[in-house]
């Protein structure tokens, strides 16, 4: 369709052979001279207060290096996770740590400190804090608002009678903190032909990234050396220095490799400076490996959600009023903002006439929450979509039609302000699945074979995809060869190498030409955005481009200068610049990159532009003088939101006897503009369908509410998906339509990856139970047992963090 | 309550002959820990909430290892693995129940390593348990799991006394219901004792899960002929495929003669804290025919005398079910 | 040797657990030691000749009082055998045996109790000053009770009490037919009430002891018949009692 | 550059004095270990050699040490990654005698007479990949990674066994390996690739 060189088709990226080697260093893979090893004493309270530390048993013990306590460290503002702390406020929060010769020794020291902590009240539910009476997460208070006007804390109590209505299904009437919408609501309603009620839960649960997060330090001639485990490259940089408390130019970081993110090492987590801390009072290197439960408790989790929801359907199944309210529980450190995005969701996925979000973010003694792969979108898609099917049966509507007549399009408005949309076609995309998986043949199929029910699930998602005014840097070498500076971060999506192929792209040369240069600050990177939310695509490939037009627009300049005639008189293409009249008429890059070291000024790089980042302007100041610089800042135009959208169809078979089902087939549709890397969309496409698969069946948090204890804290409770949880074949297909504000039309994927899958799972668990809406992720098996039994499920309506 | 990772100091013994080990186990006695795959170990360990002085690994004594045909059935060494369990031609072809449960242990590595007398003789996974709390079976005065708001849906519905905790062994069920004899040897010489008195419940045996002291090792399990080649049925339900431990499982073998029932063995795992036998159900089930119908008529019996906790009322369906679908298939 | 033991609460920290059952063996050694000396110091000093048990008899015991302590003895031991061996390794299904015990022994401590309050003579097991002189003067006899049997009484009344009452809040924490078990207390004040649970069964296994060798003494067996069948002889009375302070009618 | 250049010589040199410094910890702490009950019969040995990827090697091992711990501690072999060491996610898997094993839960003494295979032990003399490893890249198998060697390991054990299988035994054998960036549809791909039949 298009006739590009590198964009669209599939390459090896340079890492890979490395990571099926073994090669490829993690942070916990580095060794440095004289590197001693810590370990973390973290908080056996809920929430507490350290009122004494001792560490008299490890005098004389052999080995002990140092030990580093929150007086070591600077403090954070409340609610924001501390580096080390004296005021835990949850089960796991570091208080200190203990640098040993080796591993072992250290965990000995740990064995032996004594740590006197005074309990303080502490909550594991929402809505056990937002009950008059009920205790507050943190002495400051239960809710924590953030917002442009000013973030803060809150009391919130609603009362008894308040709390049981909203368990009761009731909308909730009690205080909320966040308020928007659009359109006349009642009016919405009042045309609605019917109407869908229903409270849900979305259990949070941990990120569980296969690589406990590790970070190694010391400090060379002023600077900070960090290797670390992080989702962005330089977007880590200026957060890392603060928690340092460090100039950014005296801070390198070394992320070669990192073992996943899914939200969850997106900016420099406190952890991430410990070593770094460490080291300089002990004048060691120092590696802090921590344990898999640590990393259950530090690295991060999904935002629960204990919501109502209120939508109302014309007769032609158009959406004609949204109304919903999300109590979100955002941990100890009041990260997430989950609740507006799903807000979001529901005004872009849906496209509801009139819609109105509430919503009140309430602070509890579980692990701290963060972005978790479509944080919001997620948990309200797994939400929507049998709602959805439920309307499409009360309207005897075919439940993949009331989605495409819902369809966001090009000429969809969304959110508050009903922004436009760069392009959207879940029309396409929807059509596109629906035809693979064959939904009007299976649909007509019987559905019940003895204790067995088939269940058909369709499911749509989403995530904003984009961002804008990040730079862009490459470099021609005298050598020919072709430098990509990538400062985007390697969690394992490749888009760091996928979005330097724009430049190479638009340099028109053969990828065996090109170098990446990435992996750690000293490689000169550029200023880059986070590895997350599914902007990398959309956003580097237009900073790629900016910089390798810049390049172009110097070679040619540099060719009329030598071979004489007007830069525009110039084109490039086999590593040459030569005249468009006179071909040749021309110059090698490699010729051209000599020159430019001859010219200085900016074809060397010793002059920039004054709108890049400092970060991109220090690499140039180092790059200054090694061949051809073309650097840039992303100005092309963006208007509107750019949505990343997929849907996914599924087919399970439920057993009515034992609660489990397998899933039979699964075809997952991107909508991601054009696609950039075939292999990855798809790779982003299944890895989205598993994490889909857990959420819908087997990832939950779960405290005991009466010690605050975590139930899930190792990778066998956290119930992550494996082989034998998953289908054994995935499809997946790409709508691959350009979007207009992209120069190569490629937009996101990574998240809506997911929503669409647990959407369509909850989808299809209902259609198996003739319509029952659980309204609540995840429906694990005793839920199913207990609902086809005719018995009460355990837990009471709206709890939440519980089996 | 730290956490840690890395193996602590322990002595480590690797003897090459039964008596060695027995000796051994004798001078250690409960600070001694019986070496079989480890995979019940290490993480007890390294949670340092188990601190034994010494490992008495069984893997070097070859006596310990294998699958051997005696005249009144076979004879399992307790370190023979699950993989050669689920791969022997023997145990398929007459005791397929016992490949059945192997094949459904944990993972392909647990499964590798893991050897049939650490499958029987595993601790108790209920969580509170493994955080390392000093709960009854940890030789405290109190149960957190069985408590007004208990996060207990992994926990028993028969059997408790105190510890609600449940028997997580696959390979026990099946041994209960192949009528297997347990060899446990010690420095005082041997005795023999069957599956269902091998495996104990909190009223009686509260801090261990088996009527092994300290000091004495399972060494063998035998598999009498009498059960050989009987129609077997086992199912195991988990919330994942891999690695969980059964919510409930359940392990029959049947007698058959001409259509009828002549002697059955129901054992259910997962739903106390001992290899759960439906002996009411055996004995209703004599005389009759295997079918649907049987299934229906004495499934609801599965779940009698049940006392489920806050979490875990749906075993009782669940229990039903598989007995259900044990009987009809 | 340590009394108490202590262990980890739910968050780490340090709590009583209980008793330590080391001491079980110090329950048991210190009593034979005092019993052997006291054998040992009989044997030396010559008694006096032994009062005929035959002639008139006079009542002791109701029938009554005889069932109360002899249903209290076995639910005792009952209670002893029930808790104990399994704490020294002979394992059974000890719970339900040992907490219906316990029942049957605060049924009847209850019932002695107001029996003694309202239908005895509380007096005559009431320790007073004047007591004390049947330590110095063998001619000053007692009255129904002598000083040693009131201290014994006295000291297994007050430890059978504790062992009730700390017995009845376990009690009340654990499945019963009636109640589901609860964590109503915190963990420290739990280990508290075991500690007080093991520290009283472990003095009253000493008491007992004492009670047990005392009961079969020669000089003294027939206080042992007095609690089967109810009577002593007017001899044995008058050569342990003082008449005047106890005048038991005759028995039939 | 330079700065790269001398921290990459830097970092080389440690390897080796990395593992140094911990075998030399680990002899004081041993003392700890054989303090009580040593010297009994069948008590092990400190230093042993274990074969891994085809060479004796000689390393001072604790009694209770992990084979994990000692391949990337001691011998600076930092492919085999320690996901959870507890058996539950299968990224330290190796072969020994050529059956999957989690290197985590398993004690380098128990490997003494037993041959230890790797990932770095895959490739060829020439730097040739594995057809498992050549399978896993040619199908974008790995994301993040970390759980890749494992995932390659477990691959190469189940060829070993079984050179033809179906996709469903290909699924089975590698169920004890998690891959959190939900990767197993590539993996088995790449497996089925690499056994020759198409994917």
């Amino acid at each position: 369709m298009n006739n590009y060189k590198h964009i669209g088709k599939d390459f090896v990226p340079p890492d890979i052979v490395g990571k099926v080697t073994g090669k490829a260093k993690y942070a916990e893979d580095f060794r440095a001279d004289g590197m001693v090893f810590a370990r973390l004493y973290t908080s056996p309270m809920a929430h507490g207060r350290v009122i004494g530390i001792d560490t008299s048993a490890l005098e004389g013990m052999q080995g002990i290096v140092g030990i580093l306590t929150a007086d070591d460290v600077p403090a954070m503002e409340a609610p924001n996770a501390a580096i080390l702390t004296n005021l835990p406020v949850y089960i796991g929060d570091p208080i200190l740590a203990v640098a040993a010769e080796d591993e072992k020794t250290a965990e000995d020291a740990i064995a032996r400190i004594k740590v006197h902590i005074e309990p303080l009240p502490f909550t594991v539910d929402p809505l056990d804090s937002l009950v008059e009476g009920g205790p507050n997460a943190r002495e400051e208070g239960n809710v924590f608002a953030r917002s442009s006007e000013g973030s803060g804390f809150r009391t919130i109590k609603w009362s008894a009678e308040q709390i049981a209505d909203f368990r009761a299904g009731k909308e909730p009437t009690g205080e909320w903190v966040h308020e928007w919408g659009y359109g006349d609501l009642e009016k919405g309603f009042a045309d609605a032909s019917v109407v869908v009620e229903e409270p849900f839960v979305t259990i949070g649960y941990a990120h569980m990234s296969m690589e406990p997060r590790t970070a190694m330090a010391y400090w060379q001639n002023g600077s900070c050396y960090v290797y670390g485990s992080a989702q962005s490259q330089s977007f880590w940089i200026p957060g890392l220095a603060r928690l340092l408390g460090v100039e950014q130019k005296d801070v390198v970081l070394i992320s070669e490799n990192t073992g996943g993110g899914f939200g969850s090492k997106i900016g420099a987590y406190p952890i991430a400076a410990l070593p770094g801390w460490f080291s300089k009072k002990i004048g060691r290197p120092v590696q802090l490996r921590i344990t898999r439960e640590q990393e259950y408790y530090i690295g991060s989790a999904r935002v629960g959600f204990q919501g109502w929801i209120k939508m109302g359907f014309a007769t032609n199944g158009r959406i004609t009023a949204a109304d919903v309210f999300i109590v979100e529980d955002i941990g100890p450190n009041a990260t997430g903002g989950d609740g507006s995005s799903a807000g979001g969701a529901i005004s872009l996925v849906y496209d509801p006439g009139a819609m109105r979000f509430r919503g009140v973010p309430v602070l509890t003694n579980t692990t701290p929450r963060g972005a978790q792969r479509g944080p919001g979108q997620n948990q309200i898609a797994a939400v929507m979509a049998p709602l959805m099917d439920k309307a499409a049966r009360q309207l005897n509507i075919d439940r993949l039609e009331i989605r495409r007549i819902n369809a966001v399009n090009n000429d969809t408005t969304v959110y508050e302000e009903q922004e436009p949309v760069t392009s959207a076609y879940m029309k396409e995309a929807l059509d596109k699945g629906a035809d693979m998986f064959g939904w009007t043949g299976k649909s007509k199929r019987p559905k019940r074979d003895g204790n067995k029910v088939i269940g058909l699930g369709i499911g749509q998602g989403y995530h904003s995809a984009g961002a804008t005014g990040f730079d862009g840097l490459v470099r021609i070498t005298p050598d020919g060869v072709i430098h990509l500076h990538s400062g985007v971060g390697n969690l394992g999506t490749y888009s760091y190498a996928v979005t330097t192929r724009a430049a190479a792209e638009v340099l028109k040369c053969d990828w065996e030409d090109c170098v990446i240069e990435r992996g750690t600050t000293e490689a000169n990177l550029p200023w880059s955005s986070y590895q997350a939310g599914s902007v990398s695509i959309f956003t580097h490939t237009r900073a790629n481009y900016v910089a390798a037009m810049d390049a172009v627009e110097k070679m040619k300049q540099i060719a009329a200068e030598s071979l004489g005639g007007a830069a525009s008189d110039y084109d490039i293409d086999g590593k040459q610049v030569f005249n468009v009249r006179n071909p040749r008429q021309a110059m090698s890059y490699g010729a051209i990159a000599a020159r430019a070291i001859q010219l200085g000024g900016p074809y060397s790089g010793a002059v920039y532009p004054d709108d890049i980042h400092e970060i991109t302007k220090r690499s140039v100041q180092n790059l200054a003088g090694s061949g051809l610089i073309g650097v840039a800042k992303d100005n092309l135009e963006q208007k509107g939101v750019i949505p990343g959208l997929a849907c996914a169809f599924v087919e399970i078979e439920l057993d009515l006897e034992t609660g489990k089902y397998e899933i039979l087939d699964y075809v997952g549709v991107a909508e991601c503009g054009t696609v950039v890397h075939p292999q990855g969309v798809a790779a982003q496409m299944k890895g989205g369908a598993v994490w889909g698969m857990g959420m819908a069946a087997t990832e939950r948090h779960v405290y005991d509410p009466q010690n605050g204890l975590p139930a899930n804290v190792g990778y066998h409770q956290c119930g992550i998906p494996t082989y034998l949880d998953t289908p054994l074949h995935v499809r997946t297909a790409a709508v691959d339509l350009p979007d207009p504000q992209n120069p190569f039309g490629a937009r996101g994927i990574g998240e809506p990856a997911m929503g669409c899958s647990v959407a369509a799972l909850m989808s299809a668990i209902s259609d198996a139970l003739d319509g029952h809406v659980f309204g609540r992720t995840p429906v694990s098996p005793d839920m199913i047992i207990n609902h086809v039994a005719g018995r009460e499920q355990s837990f009471e309506p709206l709890q939440t963090n519980n089996y | 309550m730290a956490s840690y990772d890395v193996m602590p100091d322990v002595q480590l013994f690797q003897p090459a002959s039964i008596d060695d080990a027995l000796n051994l186990a004798e001078r250690y006695g409960r600070d001694g820990w019986i070496l079989g795959g480890g995979q019940d170990t290490y993480g007890w360990l390294k949670d340092r909430a188990k601190q034994p002085k010494a490992m008495i690994d069984l893997n070097g004594i070859e006596s310990l290892r294998g699958i051997r045909q005696r005249d009144d059935g076979v004879e399992i060494g307790a370190t023979t693995t699950l993989r050669e369990i689920m791969r022997d031609e023997t145990i398929n072809a007459d005791y397929e129940l016992l490949a059945l449960a192997a094949g459904r242990v944990a993972s392909p590595q647990i499964r590798n390593a893991g050897t049939l007398g650490g499958n029987l003789v595993q601790d108790a996974r209920c969580w509170y348990y493994r955080r390392g709390l000093a709960c009854y079976r940890a030789g405290g005065n109190i149960c957190y799991a069985d408590s007004p708001e208990g996060m207990n849906r992994e926990h028993c519905v028969f059997g408790a006394s105190r510890c609600v905790a449940v028997s997580p062994s696959d390979t026990a069920t099946a041994m209960v219901a192949l009528d297997a004899t347990m060899v446990v040897q010690s420095v005082d010489g041997e005795r023999q004792l069957p599956a269902a008195r091998f495996f104990k419940g909190p009223d009686t045996h509260i801090t261990q899960m088996t009527a092994l002291r300290p000091g004495e090792v399972l060494t063998a399990v035998r598999l009498p002929s009498s059960w050989a080649g009987s129609r077997f049925y086992f199912e195991k339900v988990a919330d994942r495929n891999v690695w969980d431990f059964a919510l409930v499982s359940i392990a029959v073998a049947l007698k058959i003669d001409d259509g009828i029932v002549s002697d059955s063995r129901i054992v259910c795992g997962g739903v106390a804290c001992t290899p759960h036998r439906l002996r009411h159900v055996e004995k209703a089930l004599a005389g009759k025919a295997p079918g649907a119908e049987t299934a229906e008529l004495l499934a609801p019996l599965a779940s009698e005398g049940a006392k489920p906790l806050n979490y875990n009322h749906f075993k009782l369906p669940l229990l039903e079910n598989l007995l259900r679908r044990a009987l009809r298939a | 040797m340590e009394i108490v033991t202590y262990k980890e609460d739910v968050w780490g920290r340090e709590v009583i657990l209980g008793v330590s059952w080391d001491l079980l063996w110090l329950a048991i050694v210190v009593p034979f030691v005092l019993i052997a000396l006291h054998a040992v110091y009989h044997a030396i000093r010559k008694g006096s000749g032994r009062p005929s048990s035959s002639g008139e008899r006079v009542s002791r015991h109701d029938r009554i009082d005889r069932l109360f302590h002899w249903i209290m003895a076995v639910s005792v031991f009952a209670l002893l055998i029930t808790g104990i061996f399994p704490i020294i390794g002979l394992n059974f299904s000890w719970l339900t045996l040992h907490w219906v015990a316990g029942i049957v022994l605060t049924v009847v401590v209850a019932f002695h109790i107001v029996r003694s309050l309202f239908w005895q003579d509380l007096k005559s097991m009431w320790i007073a000053p004047s007591d004390l002189k049947e330590l110095t003067d063998a001619a000053h006899k007692p009255g129904k009770y002598s000083l040693a049997q009131k201290s014994m009484h006295a000291a297994v009344a007050v430890l059978t009490l504790l062992v009730v009452a700390s017995g009845l809040v376990l009690f009340a924490l654990i499945d019963t037919p009636w109640w589901e078990r609860s964590n109503a207390l915190s963990e420290d004040t739990l280990g508290l009430v075991f500690l007080l649970h093991g520290l009283s069964t472990l003095a009253l296994i000493a008491l007992i002891c004492l009670h047990v060798y005392f009961g079969l003494r020669p000089e003294k067996l027939f206080y042992l018949r007095s609690m089967v069948s109810g009577w002593i002889s007017r001899d044995e009375l008058s050569a342990n009692h003082d008449p005047k302070r106890w005048a038991p009618e005759k028995s039939a | 550059m330079n700065s790269i250049l001398s921290r990459r010589r830097f970092l080389k040199a440690v390897i080796a004095s990395g593992a140094a410094a911990a075998t030399h910890t680990g002899l004081s702490s041993a003392v700890a270990a054989a303090g009580d009950g040593s010297g009994g019969k069948g008590a092990v040995e400190r230093l042993l050699s274990v074969t891994i990827n085809g060479q004796t090697r000689r390393v001072d091992v604790l009694p209770q040490e992990t084979l994990a711990y000692t391949l990337r501690y001691k011998l600076g072999l930092t492919g085999t990654k320690i996901g959870c060491n507890r058996g539950e996610c299968g990224a330290c898997t190796v072969l020994i005698d050529d059956i999957p094993n989690y290197s985590c839960s398993t004690l380098t003494h128990s490997v003494r007479s037993r041959a230890v295979l790797t990932v770095e032990g895959l490739q060829g003399e020439d730097g040739s990949l594995h057809p498992v490893q050549q399978a896993f890249v040619e199908e974008l198998a790995p994301q993040c990674g970390f759980c890749t060697p494992g995932q390659v390991m477990a691959a190469v054990g189940l060829l070993k066994d079984n050179p033809r299988p179906t996709r469903e035994e290909a699924r089975l054998a590698l169920s004890g390996n998690l891959c959190r960036c939900g990767a197993y549809d590539n993996y088995l791909n790449g497996v089925m690739r690499a056994a020759g039949g198409n994917s």
